[in-house]
């Protein structure tokens, strides 16, 4: 009997100990309430940024605290910003770094040419090009640094205004003052400082306004970074006043482009920016049938992809028309804009031409026994890809070719481009801060380049790409890039689609917005202003 | 008992050591690497053959796989999985942090699920073939049909955007949780009252239930008396497993409320070939598997008097 | 008085195969303290009668006649007044023990939710009085909280036994009591209901196949075959002067009288045999015996025989 | 008269369920036939289009394609695959849980331990994490699906022919000299296929639903085939503009498997003997 009841008791416990727990679990995490958030929203201009990935791991938000010694604008022009200004060597081997003064980081400690030191080493260990080429970083005095490259290296600037060289004070780094240590502490010089404590795994981070920053202190009085994981809750999250902004803190946008119009019509403010990274379909072209020009040539007429832009991408994005943005300062502007413009009757003829007849009746194209099939490799993950191939695929068949979409993991993706098992594969270009368009030298185009070795490569290009970066003065190196440029686009390496956009979204309260330097920048975050009687 | 007890704890070993095998041989299969991945996720682009050489290097990544498994195991055996090569934070932290948050979503589904699914079971198998029986089999037959993650977007919808009463993401508040909870109570309630009422139903075709009514008792004793006390074994044990595969199988909920549970990080762990976290994470999940598994059979020993005392 | 009456009782029920008749007109009663048994093959019906009488049959049953228990009716009787009949005023001791007790449940932990329910008394008392009834049936004490599953065939049998007389009530009504017992044991069983039912001077109706039960426990036999009663009589009836040919059959199949089987299988319950039932296997049928069911004919006032050719073979 | 309420309603449940069944498969069968649109044919000029625009029953998708044939041929996956992935699941688990309930011995307790070890990992982490490491596509979801799939089936097989075994006629069987594998294959499998086939039923319901909801992570099918999963999982973001895009997968998943579960219920309460209430006499 007594056994019984005992058995009965432990089961009674065991349910009443999951209803404890279940509830206690729920206490236990509830003490930040999100109303509370919301309250304090009220009284402070905290804005609140919808992210779709945690703020440790997301190189927009290191934009929040870090800065660097130079920026780069949109289009590629450098100017000092920790550095007061800079001087640059003919040969271009040899750069001197003035710093400003008076700029301190959040903990309190000056910026000097010492931290700078502390920090280009830091870089150097952390970034493949630096480490090549970097021969010394001297110290000169309290706020001049000098840098002596071993080679020259074009894209020497775009890293140091890149993320990969964030000026940090030597207690940020574990351990302290060594360059070789990891960076820890997230003690910038930036508007904004982070606290440790606010910040939750997978949730949250709050950063807060730094009353000592060099350039005056921020408007708001902090930011609060919120994960959203899913595109369509982040939209949901803007409606329901969860958050205040969305889309900035990632690279690639994540809002559909479906729903700008909707946000837009509901009186949100919805600013696009234009980066300069284009997705383009990079042939393969070591084998047939891109190893044609005029099947290249051919394929990159056959595409609208003006109505693709205005239908599928609700006409917030432009078409590409070039290779990559031609207001880049490396940019090809003298390409003529209508060089690939949509003519499928063309291209038809010139697959004719290029003996692609269809031969059997069945609707594809053939040459002595092939078919023109083609593998289009799709790494997942690749924003809008899915969009780009069934569009393609349709459009491809109406002049006889046939696709093979092939989405792979995108690791998996990248090991059948380096083995050349592809046809197509579709990415994006590059854009600030690096040598955009796959130009540099040992970039996509070059004939070294071992994740590219299956792009369109050739001696002369190698030639004119070396002519080009290894010339120190500008005009002749713009000029040598726009030659360049004409003979690239008369090969068709590659098919334009669009420009990738950064979109972002804020709620009408939110002003002053301003488009970054590029497209991982949200240092304009401190210039936003935010009216909190709406 | 504690014969039981050693041989599943031994058992639990053998799936622990199974699971990191298997984890491992997936991944020496799996197309792709780490520091390509992670790199793209943080840059955007295509990460250049140096700057993934740099960072294998730097992430101690260049040696051969077999070798990090065979040191990872070594180091799994005292509990330290290893940094996570993403965040660079120790898996077993990582773990811990997500797992409250899924572990909390899981228990308030359980503690709101159990109760309304017996109910459920216990009504509709006592009214076999009447109207509630009906009506409940039809429910909850249809709530086994609705996709969570279908119902998560339209709950969200509804609450967040057009009525503005529920936060549409976040951790932290009652407020956050009452969605994904729903989301999961719904599926998780209808299968287990399903189970509950074929048990019932089962101990009610039995002889001692006409005994039982043969001697008088009334509806209610026989109902919780007789046939509930008797079927709470396999109840339990449907209760256990299905814990198991909720703290699972929480993923299209974690996703779609931004919950910062296991699920969801294991995903995107795969996803960026974050070696530790997998192979941390798939033994933490198959060891709580074999807790959640023990647990139930000592449980179902102490509900079954037939199997405590062959036991003993 | 007369405590359990039944006038052309009919228990049919509605299955795939078609209707099974499986009561189908059956005469009888109980008197204050009077041991009626039923005799019949596997398939008889016998079981039903029983369970028809606790109204414990499963929902697609169809009842017609009469039944009553005193001047209840119980064929409309609702599962309300049945419950508090049910234990209190008729009691059931279940075939097959074993599957008959909830293997959850103690035996002792049986015995103590009948009496908590029909005795009012509070939980203490009824333990004790479950004791005691367990102790009076013969299981040792200290097996008393043990489960089904640990205990004897015996032991079951007897637990059963407790949990039929726990409330006293007037009518007990044992369903195969002896089935699966062994031979030893099945003396036991026998003399321990024939102990404890005489000394309550309770009305029994005994339920078996077993013709030393019905001799040991029984005053009246009904010999049912096919859904009926064929012969009806007191002990010293039925066994000194057997009427009906199926009687004269099972009192020969008994092994003390040489094993004679009867030839043929019982008739099935759908398709119910033309005339006389047992016609199909009886030697002495002829034409009018295939043609029209004899009517029950009287030969004393406790003697009723369902064949035409009674007291003349 | 009072009808007997658990036999008839549960063939009512059964016969709708078939009905409905029965609609789907032929649906997805003739396809062609049935759809008067291309599922894949996309026409930029005719985008989202609401239900019964130019004769598109459920109106077109984001590429102008016809939703009603992206769903009847959607079907062909969803319903096409699970019944695929159920099938080489019973047959397996039927095989082998067969084959280790009747040599016993050593090869039983091999395969049960396997067994168990596969029960108590977490199956649907499994799942994604074979489908994450090798890549989308309908063989790896296959494959993934397959993996653990068989074990229910081999546990269900082998329990129930550990009872049979002990049976007289499979004794009688061997007596008359049967061997193993005629004893098997005619005796044994028939007599576990009812329980099986209840099982599968309600197993191809719950597998439509993981298809689903692993092309809604993006581990399931590739674009730009038809699934229902992967439809409602592109209709996500037309979510508030456009419902019809995410309502009628919705409900083509819901109902499929709904119709699969009630079947599978269905045969349950027909092939449990418990259930039968049997008339004792």
């Amino acid at each position: 009997m007594k056994k019984y009841t005992m058995n009965k008791r432990i089961l009674a416990l065991a349910m009443v100990l999951v209803l404890v727990m279940a509830t206690l679990s729920g206490c236990g995490l509830s003490g930040k309430n999100s109303n509370e958030s919301v309250a304090s929203a009220s009284s402070q201009k905290i804005l609140r940024i919808a992210a779709a990935f945690d703020f440790k791991s997301a190189m927009e938000g290191k934009t929040l605290v870090y800065e660097n010694l130079v920026k780069s604008d949109m289009a590629g022009n450098f100017s000092g910003w920790l550095a007061e200004k800079y001087d640059v060597s003919d040969d271009g081997l040899t750069y001197t770094f003035h710093l400003k003064k008076g700029v301190k980081f959040h903990d309190g400690s000056e910026f000097n040419a010492e931290t700078a030191k502390i920090s280009l080493e830091y870089a150097q260990n952390n970034d493949a090009n630096l480490k090549k080429s970097v021969n010394s970083i001297e110290v000169i005095d309290e706020s001049t640094l000098k840098v002596v490259l071993g080679t020259y290296l074009a894209s020497f600037l775009n890293t140091l205004s890149s993320t990969s060289a964030p000026m940090i004070c030597a207690a940020d780094l574990e351990p302290a003052g060594d360059p070789k240590g990891k960076l820890s502490g997230y003690i910038g010089t930036g508007a904004f400082y982070f606290d440790e404590a606010t910040y939750e795994k997978g949730v949250k981070a709050e950063l807060t306004r730094f009353d000592d920053y060099w350039g005056g202190a921020s408007k708001l009085d902090g930011v609060e970074w919120l994960y959203v994981a899913d595109p369509t809750a982040m939209v949901v999250a803007l409606e329901s006043d969860e958050v205040d902004m969305i889309g900035i803190a990632e690279h690639h946008s994540s809002i559909p482009y479906v729903q700008i119009a909707e946000l837009k019509s509901k009186g949100y403010t919805v600013e696009t920016d234009e980066t300069g990274r284009y997705q383009v379909i990079e042939y393969n072209c070591s084998k047939a049938p891109f190893d044609d020009v005029n099947v290249r040539m051919a394929l990159n007429l056959a595409v609208d992809r003006e109505l693709m832009v205005k239908t599928l991408f609700e006409d917030m994005t432009k078409a590409s028309k070039v290779i990559t943005a031609p207001w880049f300062v490396l940019g090809p502007d003298k390409v003529d804009e209508n060089y690939y413009k949509f003519d499928q009757n063309r291209a038809k003829k010139m697959l004719d031409d290029a003996g692609w007849i269809d031969s059997d009746g069945d609707g594809i194209r053939d040459k002595n026994g092939e078919k023109l099939e083609l593998k289009l490799v799709v790494p997942q993950g690749e924003a809008n890809a899915d969009t780009v191939s069934v569009y393609l695929q349709s459009e491809l068949q109406k002049i006889g070719a046939k696709i093979d979409v092939l989405t792979l993991e995108s690791s998996a993706a990248s090991d059948m481009k380096k083995a050349g098992d592809y046809n197509m594969y579709i990415h994006h270009s590059g854009n600030m801060p690096s040598i955009p368009g796959g130009i540099g030298i040992g970039d996509k185009y070059y004939s070294t380049n071992k994740d590219w070795a299956y792009s369109f490569h050739s001696a002369e290009l190698d030639g004119m790409i070396d002519a080009a970066f290894t010339e120190p003065n500008t005009d002749s190196r713009n000029n040598k890039i726009d030659t360049l440029w004409t003979y690239l686009h008369a090969q068709a390496p590659c098919m334009p689609l669009y420009s990738v956009l950064k979109l972002v979204a804020c709620n009408p309260r939110v002003t002053g917005y301003k488009v970054g330097s590029n497209m991982f920048d949200m240092s304009n975050v401190r210039l936003l202003d935010m009216d909190m009687s709406k | 008992m504690e014969k039981m007890i050693f041989r599943r704890l031994f058992l639990g070993i053998f799936i622990m050591i199974i699971a990191s095998l298997l984890s491992f041989v997936l991944l020496y299969l799996a197309p792709g690497n780490p520091a390509e991945n992670i790199l793209r996720q943080r840059t955007g682009e295509d990460p250049s053959y140096e700057e993934i050489e740099l960072f294998l290097q730097q992430k101690d990544l260049d040696v051969p796989l077999l070798t990090q498994t065979s040191e990872w195991l070594y180091m799994a055996l005292r509990f330290d999985f290893g940094e996570s090569i993403n965040t660079s934070e120790p898996v077993m932290d990582e773990f811990i942090t997500r797992f409250k948050a899924t572990l909390q979503l899981t228990l308030i589904t359980l503690a709101f699920s159990i109760p309304l699914a017996f109910f459920i079971g216990v009504r509709s198998a006592a009214n076999n073939g009447g109207t509630f029986d009906h009506v409940s089999r039809f429910f909850t037959l249809l709530a086994m049909s609705i996709p969570e993650f279908w119902l998560g977007l339209m709950l969200m919808i509804v609450f967040s955007k057009t009525l503005n009463w529920l936060p549409s993401f976040g951790y932290g508040s009652y407020l956050n949780l009452i969605m994904p909870v729903a989301t999961l109570v719904v599926g998780y309630t209808a299968t287990l009252s399903r189970v509950i009422r074929s048990s019932m139903l089962e101990n009610l075709s039995q002889d001692f239930i006409t005994t039982a009514k043969g001697n008088g008792l009334s509806q209610h004793v026989i109902l919780i008396k007789y046939a509930l006390r008797n079927s709470l074994g396999p109840i339990v044990t449907a209760i256990g497993s299905q814990f198991g595969h909720l703290l699972a199988g929480v993923v299209v909920v974690e996703t779609v409320f931004s919950w910062p549970g296991i699920g969801k990080f294991l995903i995107d762990a795969v996803y960026l070939r974050d070696f530790p976290v997998i192979q941390g994470f798939v033994l933490l999940i198959a060891m709580m598997f074999v807790v959640i598994n023990l647990i139930t059979d000592i449980l179902y020993t102490y509900i079954d008097p037939r199997i405590r005392y062959e036991r003993r | 008085m007369r405590l359990i009456e039944s006038h052309d009782l009919k228990v049919h029920f509605d299955s795939p195969a078609g209707l099974v008749k499986a009561v189908d007109g059956v005469n009888f009663h109980i008197d204050e303290g009077e041991k009626l048994v039923f005799i019949g093959e596997t398939g008889s019906g016998k079981t039903v009668l029983g369970m028809t009488i606790m109204k414990l049959l499963p929902t697609n049953v169809f009842y017609s006649g009469q039944l009553m228990y005193k001047d209840k009716e119980l064929i409309n009787a609702t599962e309300k007044e049945m419950q508090e009949i049910r234990g209190k005023n008729i009691a059931i001791i279940m075939q097959n023990p074993l599957s008959s007790l909830n293997p959850c449940l103690s035996i002792k932990e049986h015995l103590v939710q009948v009496i908590v329910k029909h005795e009012h008394l509070n939980k203490k008392e009824a333990q004790a009085e479950a004791e005691r009834i367990l102790i009076r049936t013969g299981i040792p004490e200290n097996l008393l909280n043990y489960y089904t599953h640990q205990l004897s065939g015996g032991l079951r049998q007897r637990a059963m036994i407790a949990l039929g007389i726990a409330c006293d009530s007037e009518i007990l009504i044992a369903d195969e009591p002896t089935k699966g017992l062994d031979v030893t044991v099945q003396m036991q069983i026998v003399n321990l209901i024939k102990q404890i039912t005489d000394e309550t001077r309770k009305a029994m109706l005994i339920i078996t196949h077993d013709l030393g039960v019905a001799a040991a426990l029984g005053d009246r036999i009904a010999i049912m075959y096919c859904g009926r009663i064929l012969e009806i009589g007191t002990v010293e009836e039925i066994f000194g002067s057997p009427e009906h040919p199926y009687t004269i059959g099972l009192i020969n199949a008994h092994p003390s009288r040489g094993l004679h089987p009867i030839k043929g299988f019982g008739a099935s319950l759908i398709d119910i045999p033309e005339g006389c039932v047992f016609s199909p296997r009886c030697q002495h049928a002829n034409e009018l015996c295939k043609k029209a069911e004899p009517p029950d004919m009287v030969l004393s006032e406790t003697h009723k025989v369902r064949c035409y050719y009674a007291s003349s073979k | 008269m009072k009808k007997n309420g658990i036999i008839q309603n549960s063939n009512l449940l059964m016969k709708v369920s078939i009905i409905i069944i029965t609609i789907m498969v032929f649906g997805v069968i003739f396809a062609p036939r049935i759809c008067n649109f291309d599922p894949y044919t996309v026409d930029l000029t005719k985008r989202l289009l609401p239900p019964g625009t130019d004769g598109h029953i459920f109106g077109t998708d984001g590429f102008g394609r016809d939703l009603f044939a992206r769903i009847i041929y959607g079907g062909r996956v969803s319903i096409g695959l699970s019944v695929c992935v159920v099938m080489v699941n019973a047959v397996l688990g039927l095989i082998i849980g067969s084959f280790a309930a009747y040599t016993g011995g050593v090869i039983d307790e091999i395969v049960m331990r396997i067994v168990d070890v596969l029960m108590s990992f977490p199956s649907i982490i499994l799942t994604l994490f074979i489908i994450g490491v090798l890549g989308p596509s309908i063989s790896n979801l296959f494959f993934a699906l397959i993996v653990l799939g068989w074990i229910g089936y081999a546990r269900m097989a082998r329990s129930l022919v550990l009872s049979l075994k002990e049976q007289s006629f499979i004794t009688a069987a061997r007596g008359i000299g049967c061997n193993d594998a005629r004893i098997i294959f005619l005796h044994v499998i028939p007599n576990v296929m009812p329980m099986i086939i209840t099982f599968a039923a309600l197993h191809i319901g719950s597998t439509i639903l993981v298809i689903s909801s692993l092309s809604f992570l993006g581990l399931g099918v590739q674009p730009p085939t038809a699934e229902w999963g992967a439809t409602l999982s592109e209709a996500k973001q037309y979510l508030s503009l456009y419902p019809h895009m995410i309502i009628f997968p919705g409900i083509a998943i819901a109902l499929s498997m709904f119709s699969f579960n009630m079947l599978g219920d269905g045969l349950r309460d027909f092939a449990d003997p418990h259930l039968k209430k049997t008339i004792k006499t």
